[in-house]
């Protein structure tokens, strides 16, 4: 008989796995992944091929020729990062761009602090930000969606403004909500997907479909996302109760842009989200009312990726303001 | 002269005149006397912060002895007798001069000597398997090997040998701060006299068991035979719960006791090679480990 | 301590903004590209010069109570000094600077050299001491912008080297801050790689 | 409302640390703990608030009238250098816990370009008394924001092992880059 | 809606591959160690020595101090030895070794069959009866039964608690004692009522147990003030804070005994062993100890002498198998692997837990995910990621502000960490650090 | 270091000196510098006229308050000898993307832009900034009359093609060019002012 084996409580373990959770989220991505590909074309499948091998291979070479480690690749969180930074850009971004982007993904957001489960922000964010800013035009030239059957599979793209590229800049020169409605998809295409956008952001219910399968296998808690799009659904209808020849429905808010791609894949990334779960919905609220200040009043369309970012940073301190109930804290007992 | 060059300097001194005059009229006012001599004492100190003096880090120490007035129990096992006698000249006092010192290994249940009964699965720290159970050996008071010691060196004086597993000393780096002593959950680590020449002898053991279960878990082990007691001609070895300790203020170096241990548990270090004869005992314990080097 | 090592350590041992990081505003702010982060490091060298002379000569019979305030005014004037006169003769390079130079004056190395060296030493050290400090800046805030500038605009000290825009954020105040975090990065893998 | 604005615009627009660039060295320098970092923001907000204010007055009253601005440098730093002395030894006399929280970071601060910078600025946007105030305390509070946001990611790594050759100012920087681009994010909020 | 307590827990596979073995006794061992120290609190002081003769039941070691129990020999015959011995952890401890040769006991003990319900003793007298028959709790902790008994002054029981939850997997010694032994454990229960002053007593048992909760339930209505109560299946609902939450919704405060709510409890094997100390005069000398897991060739529950070397349990159950690859005393969760399979059976023994190699080894430790399971799955309400990491990191004032000691041990948050991370390991290292500290504070 | 002690009288008389001195120096170096600097300022607007309108001999300068904005134009009417060629208008914005923004215009006396400098912006490097080192905008601007050419980005119903990704910038750009223009009128009707500067 072999030595026995000596170890600490408890014996046995759940057969969860960090990558069960991240093949997961992967999977629940893939129905709107093939959304896209249904109205972009080849171009989104290049785009999110590019993302995904260039971010595994950057955390791959990194881990083994600079930090020395065993790779870790397997764990599939580099490939999520790929596939969701794919989600965050054009279709029609150009490939040294992509990963460019990446890059600044991987190195500068993820491995620099350590890898998996130590960085502070959202990598897959950061590096959409870099590329935003680094290469507005390509960033904000949107490939107009072209359904399959109509466009062909390799067809170039004809570019377009999004629906809240739209708002924004009409409202800049002073026309009203009404008369931009017109110029956009109506809500039912933003649903499905038949609109302007990032890669992965175009449909509503894919998304929502992929939500709650991670809600279902527990992947994620609701509490950010809901939290998130309630504070989004009520402040925009506020504002839209107040004068809604300058602030558009609601609905719209919730539907258009990377609203629920944010707020269900990306501001529950657990790394860079509080613990608790109080902590959890003030950061969703945190996040819901950035979102809005920077659609409404700031001086981009689109104000997930910045949001989440910023309660990224928040997130520390959230985690040692917002504990979570403890066990024989009553109120009315003292002392 | 210059009109501006006039304006100028009339302003600008006159705002410099006010300030002084406020600052001097603060500084009168809102006065507090804080003994120099703190600031002087610390600027002496190797500034290490490493607490080895019982204190927190080299201001609180500063602060403590010249609150005190004396030297007495204070001393920076880091700075070692030139840095005392600097404060000493500070405080106008005479630092006691001490031996130097050196952290020493109180064991040698190597992997060939204590070979494990059981596969640990878990955290290498030694602080948390201490209170989990005896030790991969069964030793329950021998090395666990995973290095909380050699965390705590903040000298880098210290490092897992990879064919003893057991934690090696560097002589040269070691200040003797005691931070693996305090580190250690078995207590293994004592500090010890440098000695002549660096010359050391010391008991290569800490277990208090009885004879035979000592020796089941490791063949070097202490029995606790008396053998080792009787043989030293200055009473430097006392013998308490099956295990003999070698003071070392008595120990005059004379090498008998190491003859006369039968497991090999007393360790010589750095005197020259004795004559054929008795080498004996040491070859058949297997006491080969070299427990310092010297970087 | 010899004139060549208080000349020297500036540029890597002691340089102030890899080693010290002392002086990051302007090291950041002005390092847009290559030529600003020379022109700054060059005013500051002139101003850590004339100042540790200055503060060498002066700094026995500054009283204690005063020695801040009086080191402050005298590094001022040398900064007040080198506005007015690049004004006059160097607007570019001044408008380029802006806000910048008045700030020479709190940029923690010229206090701090000041403080910790110049209130200690000789003339003739204080002045290699400021030459070496002054320069080992230049030299950080050169190489900082040059690799903002190279990434940021494909240029180098204003030539083009590809005509397109470069990766804007590298110019913007985010790329200042990750360029320097990684070039410390780099500056400490080498050290350490030195040591062992 | 003009007054909401300013303090909107410095705290998150063109936050003295991310976007301006001001007293980026105690931003590096004091933010390893959460609570030091509230006590080193304390202390800004206290000393750029007053010395604004006393620069204000001796650029309208003293360098305005004489035609003087060029001695603006040398007679603000003076000014400040004094003040913060001051300030200093009267609350090592006045509130020792305060001082012991508070005063150790007051030699900081003097040379802490964010001063000097505010007030320079103040004069540069040709602010009155009120406005001048407000914005010393608007960018005292971004720099509080970003001191304590940052102190807090700090204190957060300190607990993870994050590779060796970007431990501590590397780190420290690339968190601040990508908290800078953040709050780019906040571009145009308010003009 | 079955009741159970509000946050946390996990549902780790039930695995009670031993529910349906009756209890066999065991043959009296041929040499017994018994362990001088059984229980929490002060040692024992051992009354015989080596070469003495002892009868079954006869006192060999006494209680000595406040939180102390006696300790009785478990077999006749003379003592081998009075001397250090191999306890399950490796460490060695004061032992008495008994060579057995019959099993004759002591007078007085009534040892029939024969169940005695009427209940003669005053509340004083129960008290110092379980006090004399060395009655510990057998939930795990082994706290001395008669010191739960003397409620502070000030304080006041209003409810008995039974634990029958048994929420381990694969144990099922209390389950085949509930089910073989209802009426006694009632009968002590009862026992305990009277000693507590308490006229309600609430019997928890886990809803995996429904043949146990039947044939509570149906005795029960004989017995006055006993009522019991199917529970959720949910672990660690056998811990007693937990327990009392779910029988009651009160929460035992942070720092604090479960007496504050009112409340005491006591494990069932506790109340059949109060039993037979009152009833039958008859000191605690054997269990029902389970020997089960994957590589139990016969998975059993055996009444056991104190001090029998586990490897003949392990014999009895089909002896040691090919692919043994760790033994552990307790249940999967909070049992402790044993060092060595010399070492004897104590009266906090429940089970032995035969692990086959292929279950043995941990999964591999990855980085932290920062996924909050551990936080939410803590029963505690504790946040075991934080607690681990400050150990690691020897912050021992954040981790008692982080309320460490709150901890109860009960491994949820390893088991659950799908990054595998070994955080009660790191936790348990943090609790005896800080605890050191604020017993240290306590002396100054 | 040995400390100096601190009294009054030597306290007050470092700092008094210290500051004499230093404010003599920075006086003394304002003095030499005054001159230059002031010559500065004046070739960098002599050059900006120039390049808006060249080939001038003589200026005649006023101001002129806009419409909208809260600052005066300051106009420079150029003339070769007797000729007249034109107007330079120093004329600004603010809403460029950081704010404000200082350009000088040229025009030709019918209205007709001859060239555009822009003289102070702090737009971002790389995205603003090429409304004053790619001549894309002045280009398109250049001999245009605002009156025929409608001066304002096509986003907002205009001709002008703004910069891509510096919509912000170029509405900026049209908005400071058109201040000026509007302005014009209001110079013919007042009478100008011909304190000659050249
Ligand atoms: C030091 C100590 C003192 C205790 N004192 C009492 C007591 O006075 N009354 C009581 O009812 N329980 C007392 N207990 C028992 C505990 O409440 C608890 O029942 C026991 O530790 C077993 O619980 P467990 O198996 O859940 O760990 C005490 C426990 C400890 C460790
Ligand atoms: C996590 C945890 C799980 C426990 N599970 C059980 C259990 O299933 N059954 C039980 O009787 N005691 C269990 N206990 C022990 C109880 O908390 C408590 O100590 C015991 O019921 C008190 O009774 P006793 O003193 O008679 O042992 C558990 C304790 C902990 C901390
Ligand atoms: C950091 C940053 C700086 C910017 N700077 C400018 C600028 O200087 N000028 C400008 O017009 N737009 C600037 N923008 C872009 C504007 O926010 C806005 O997206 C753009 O003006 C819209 O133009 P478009 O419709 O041509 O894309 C900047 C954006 C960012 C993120
Ligand atoms: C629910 C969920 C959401 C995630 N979202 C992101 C994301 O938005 N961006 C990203 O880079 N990684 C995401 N990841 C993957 C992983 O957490 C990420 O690579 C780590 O941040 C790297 O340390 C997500 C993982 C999960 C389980
Ligand atoms: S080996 Fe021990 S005594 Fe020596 S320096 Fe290291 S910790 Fe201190
Ligand atoms: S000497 Fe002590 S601390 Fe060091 S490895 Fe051995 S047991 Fe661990
Ligand atoms: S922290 Fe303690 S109480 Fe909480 S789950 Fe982990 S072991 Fe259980
Ligand atoms: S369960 Fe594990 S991975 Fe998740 S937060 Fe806790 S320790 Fe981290
Ligand atoms: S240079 Fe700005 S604070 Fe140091």
């Amino acid at each position: 008989m072999a030595l026995l084996t000596m170890s600490g409580s408890p014996h046995v373990h759940d057969n969860d796995s960090v990558e069960k959770i991240m093949w997961g989220v992967v999977i629940a991505l893939v129905p709107a992944l093939f959304v896209s590909i249904w109205y972009f074309g080849f171009p989104a499948l290049k785009i999110t091929l590019v993302a995904v091998a260039s971010c595994v291979a950057i955390e791959y070479l990194i881990q083994k020729f600079l930090l020395k480690q065993e790779p870790t690749i397997k764990d599939g969180s580099a490939a999520l990062t790929g596939l969701l930074l794919a989600f965050n850009v054009p279709s029609n971004l150009p490939v040294w761009e992509m990963i460019v982007g990446s890059f600044v993904s991987i190195a500068v957001a993820k491995m620099a602090f350590g890898g998996l489960g130590k960085n502070v922000f959202n990598p897959a964010l950061v590096g959409r930000v870099f590329l935003l800013i680094s290469f507005p035009v390509d960033m904000t030239s949107w490939p107009v969606p072209q359904p399959l059957m109509q466009g062909g599979f390799f067809a170039d793209a004809i570019t377009g403004p999004t629906s809240l590229g739209i708002l924004k800049e009409g409202l800049g020169t002073g026309q009203t909500v009404n008369e931009l409605v017109m110029k956009m998809p109506d809500l039912m295409r933003d649903f499905l997907g038949n609109q302007g956008g990032s890669l992965g952001e175009v449909s509503a219910f894919a998304l929502i479909i992929g939500g709650i399968y991670l809600l279902m296998k527990k992947i994620i808690t609701w509490h950010i996302p809901v939290t998130y799009m309630l504070t989004v659904f009520l402040f925009t209808g506020l504002m839209w109760l107040i004068n809604p020849d300058i602030y558009i429905n609601p609905v719209f808010h919730i539907l258009a842009g990377g609203l629920l791609l944010g707020a269900i894949y990306m501001a529950t990334d657990m790394v860079s989200s509080p613990m608790s779960p109080n902590g959890m919905m003030l950061y969703g609220v945190g996040c819901g009312v950035l979102t809005v200040l920077i659609r409404l009043w700031g001086a981009y369309p689109e104000g997930v990726s910045f949001a989440i970012l910023i309660m990224n940073a928040f997130t520390p301190l959230i985690n040692r303001g917002f504990k979570p109930k403890r066990f024989g804290e009553l109120k009315n007992q003292k002392g | 002269m210059n009109n501006v060059i006039l304006v100028a300097v009339i302003s600008l001194s006159a705002i410099g005149a006010t300030s002084a005059v406020i600052l001097y009229f603060v500084a009168q006012k809102f006065k507090i006397i804080e003994d120099p001599r703190i600031d002087e004492v610390e600027d002496v100190l190797p500034k290490a912060n490493c607490g080895g003096c019982g204190y927190a880090g080299c201001r609180a120490f500063a602060e403590g002895i010249v609150k005190s007035g004396t030297l007495e129990g204070f001393f920076c096992p880091v700075g070692g007798n030139s840095v005392m006698s600097q404060v000493a000249l500070i405080m106008g006092l005479v630092a006691e001069e001490k031996e130097p010192m050196i952290a020493v290994l109180r064991c040698n249940g190597s992997r060939t000597n204590a070979p494990a009964k059981i596969n640990y699965d878990g955290p290498a720290t030694c602080a948390f398997t201490h209170n989990l159970f005896s030790g991969e050996s069964g030793c329950p008071h021998g090395c666990l090997g995973l290095g909380d010691c050699v965390a705590a060196c903040t000298f880098g004086a210290l490092y897992i040998d990879q064919n003893t597993g057991l934690p090696a000393v560097i002589a040269d780096k070691c200040t003797a701060c005691g931070a693996c002593v305090k580190a250690c959950p078995r207590k293994i680590f004592e500090l010890r006299n440098r000695g002549k020449k660096d010359r050391r002898i010391f008991v290569c053991c800490v277990n208090e068991e009885k004879g035979a279960p000592a020796k089941k878990n490791c063949e070097v082990a202490c029995i606790g035979c008396g053998k080792c007691v009787k043989a030293c001609a200055y009473d430097a070895i006392t013998m308490k719960n099956n295990l003999a300790y070698i003071d070392f203020e008595k120990c005059k170096l004379c090498r008998k006791c190491v003859e006369e241990c039968p497991t090999g548990a007393i360790h010589e270090l750095n005197f020259p090679p004795r004559k054929v004869k008795t080498t004996a005992p040491e070859e058949t314990t297997g006491q080969n480990t070299p427990t310092e080097v010297t970087a | 301590m010899n004139q060549w090592t208080n000349f020297t350590k500036g540029f890597i041992r002691e340089n102030p903004v890899f080693a010290m990081l002392l002086g990051m505003c302007p090291t950041l702010a002005v390092t847009s590209s290559a030529i600003n982060g020379l022109g700054m490091g060059l005013a500051t060298t002139f101003v850590l010069t004339m100042s540790n002379i200055v503060i060498s000569l002066i700094k026995s019979v500054i009283p204690d109570k005063v020695r801040i305030p009086t080191f402050i005014v005298v590094i001022a004037s040398f900064v007040t000094i080198v506005d007015l006169v690049m004004a006059g003769f160097a607007p570019g390079l001044h408008s380029a600077l802006g806000v910048f130079i008045p700030l020479i004056v709190v940029n923690c190395v010229v206090l701090g050299r000041a403080e910790a060296f110049a209130s200690k030493n000789n003339m003739v050290s204080s002045i290699f001491d400021g030459l070496g400090m002054g320069l080992g800046f230049a030299f950080a805030l050169t190489l900082l912008g040059s690799v903002r500038e190279i990434l940021g605009n494909y240029s180098v000290f204003g030539i083009k080297f590809i005509q397109s825009d470069g990766v804007l954020m590298m110019i913007l105040p985010p790329g200042a801050f990750i360029t320097l975090g990684f070039l410390i990065a780099l500056i400490n893998h080498l050290n350490m790689k030195a040591k062992s | 409302m003009e007054y909401i604005i300013i303090i909107i615009s410095t705290v998150f627009v063109s936050n003295i640390v991310l976007a301006n660039f001001l007293g980026i060295c105690p931003f590096l320098g004091v933010s390893n703990k959460v609570n030091t970092a509230l006590g080193m923001a304390a202390a800004v907000l206290f000393v750029l608030t007053i010395s604004t204010i006393v620069t204000w007055m001796i650029q309208h009253y003293i360098l305005n009238k004489f035609g003087l601005s060029f001695l603006q440098t040398i007679s603000f730093i003076l000014v400040i250098a004094a003040l913060v002395q001051a300030v200093e030894i009267i609350l090592k006399k006045v509130s020792p816990p305060l001082y012991q929280s508070l005063g150790v970071f007051l030699p900081l601060i003097t040379t802490n370009c964010a001063v000097l910078g505010v007030a320079l600025l103040t004069i540069q946007k040709d602010y009155n008394l009120l406005q001048g105030t407000f914005y010393a305390i608007g960018n005292s509070l971004g720099f509080a924001l970003a001191l304590i946001i940052f102190a807090g990611i700090r204190e957060h790594l300190e607990m993870m092992d994050v590779p060796k050759g970007m431990r501590g100012m590397p780190i420290a920087l690339v968190v601040a880059g990508i908290l800078s681009m953040a709050f780019m994010g906040f571009a145009n909020l308010v003009k | 809606m079955l009741k159970t307590f509000k946050s946390g827990g996990v549902h780790p596979p039930e695995n009670k591959i031993s529910a349906d073995a009756a209890i066999q006794s065991l043959p009296v061992p041929k040499r017994v160690y018994i362990m001088v120290t059984q229980h929490l609190g002060a040692p024992s002081v051992a009354l015989v020595k080596k070469g003495d003769d002892v009868k079954t039941g006869q006192l060999i070691a006494k209680s000595a101090g406040f939180i102390s129990a006696n300790v009785h020999s478990p077999v006749t015959g003379k003592v081998f030895k009075v001397d250090d011995f191999i306890d399950q952890s490796g460490y060695r401890k004061p032992a008495i070794i008994i060579d057995a040769e019959e099993d004759t006991w002591v007078d007085g003990v009534d040892n029939s069959d024969e169940i005695i319900r009427d209940i003669t003793l005053t509340k004083e007298q129960i008290i110092q009866r379980i006090s004399d028959m060395g009655v510990v709790g057998l939930g795990g902790a082994t706290f001395p039964t008669h010191v739960k008994m003397m409620i502070p002054d000030g304080k006041k029981a209003e409810f008995l608690i039974i634990n029958g939850v048994e929420c381990e997997p694969y144990l099922t010694s209390d389950h085949r004692l509930m089910v073989e032994k209802p009426e006694e454990i009632l009968i002590g229960t009862t026992i305990l009522m009277k000693a507590l002053g308490v006229s309600k007593a609430m019997v928890g048992i886990e809803n995996n147990k429904p043949d146990a909760i039947e044939k509570l339930s149906h005795i029960a209505k004989s017995f006055k003030g006993i009522t019991v109560h199917p529970l959720k299946v949910k672990y660690p609902q056998g811990g007693e804070k937990q327990l009392i939450k779910a029988l009651t919704g009160r929460e035992v405060p942070s720092g604090k005994l479960p007496i504050e709510t009112g409340c005491v409890v006591d494990n069932v094997g506790t109340a059949f062993a109060v039993y037979e100390a009152v009833q039958k005069n008859k000191p605690l000398i054997e269990r029902v100890v389970t020997v089960t897991g994957m590589a139990a060739a016969k998975p059993s529950n055996f009444m056991v002498r104190i001090g029998a070397p586990v490897s003949e349990l392990i014999e009895k159950a089909g002896g040691i198998p090919e692919n043994l690859g760790k033994v552990v005393g307790g249940g999967p969760m909070m049992g402790k692997a044993l060092m060595s399979l010399e070492a004897p059976i104590v009266k906090g023994s429940s089970g032995i837990l035969l692990m086959p190699v292929e279950e043995s080894r941990r999964v591999v430790i990855k980085p932290c995910i920062r996924c909050a399971r551990c936080v939410s799955v803590c029963p505690m309400g504790l946040e075991p990621y934080l607690l681990a990491q400050v150990a690691k990191n020897e912050m021992w004032e954040r981790a008692e502000s982080e309320r460490v000691m709150d901890c109860i041990e009960c491994g949820s948050c390893h088991y659950t960490c799908p990054s595998g991370r070994p955080l009660l390991d790191y936790i348990r290292l943090g609790k005896n650090k800080v605890g050191q500290i604020i017993r240290s504070r306590g002396k100054k | 270091m040995a400390k100096k002690e601190s009294t009054f009288t030597n306290m007050v008389l470092t700092l008094f000196v210290v500051t004499a001195l230093s404010s003599l120096a920075a006086a003394a170096v304002y003095n030499i510098t005054k001159e230059p600097i002031a010559e500065v300022q004046r070739l960098k607007q002599q050059k900006a006229i120039e390049q808006v309108m060249p080939g001038f001999t003589q200026l005649a300068r006023t101001s002129v308050m806009p419409e909208t904005g809260p600052d005066s134009l300051i106009f420079f009417k150029g003339y070769r000898d007797t000729t007249e060629l034109g107007f330079a208008v120093t004329t600004y914005t603010y809403i460029g993307y950081s704010g404000y923004v200082k350009m000088m215009v040229g025009f030709t006396p019918q209205g007709i832009i001859t060239n555009v400098k822009v003289i102070d912006q702090k737009e971002t490097p790389g995205l603003g900034t090429k409304m004053v080192d790619s001549m894309q905008l002045i280009h398109q601007v250049v001999g245009k009359n605002p009156a025929e050419f409608k001066i304002s980005v096509k986003k907002d119903g205009g001709q002008v093609d703004a910069i891509t990704a510096a919509t912000i910038s170029s509405r900026a750009f049209c908005d400071a060019v058109n201040r000026a223009y509007k302005s014009i009128d209001k110079i013919e009707k007042q009478a100008i002012n011909t304190g000659r500067v050249e």
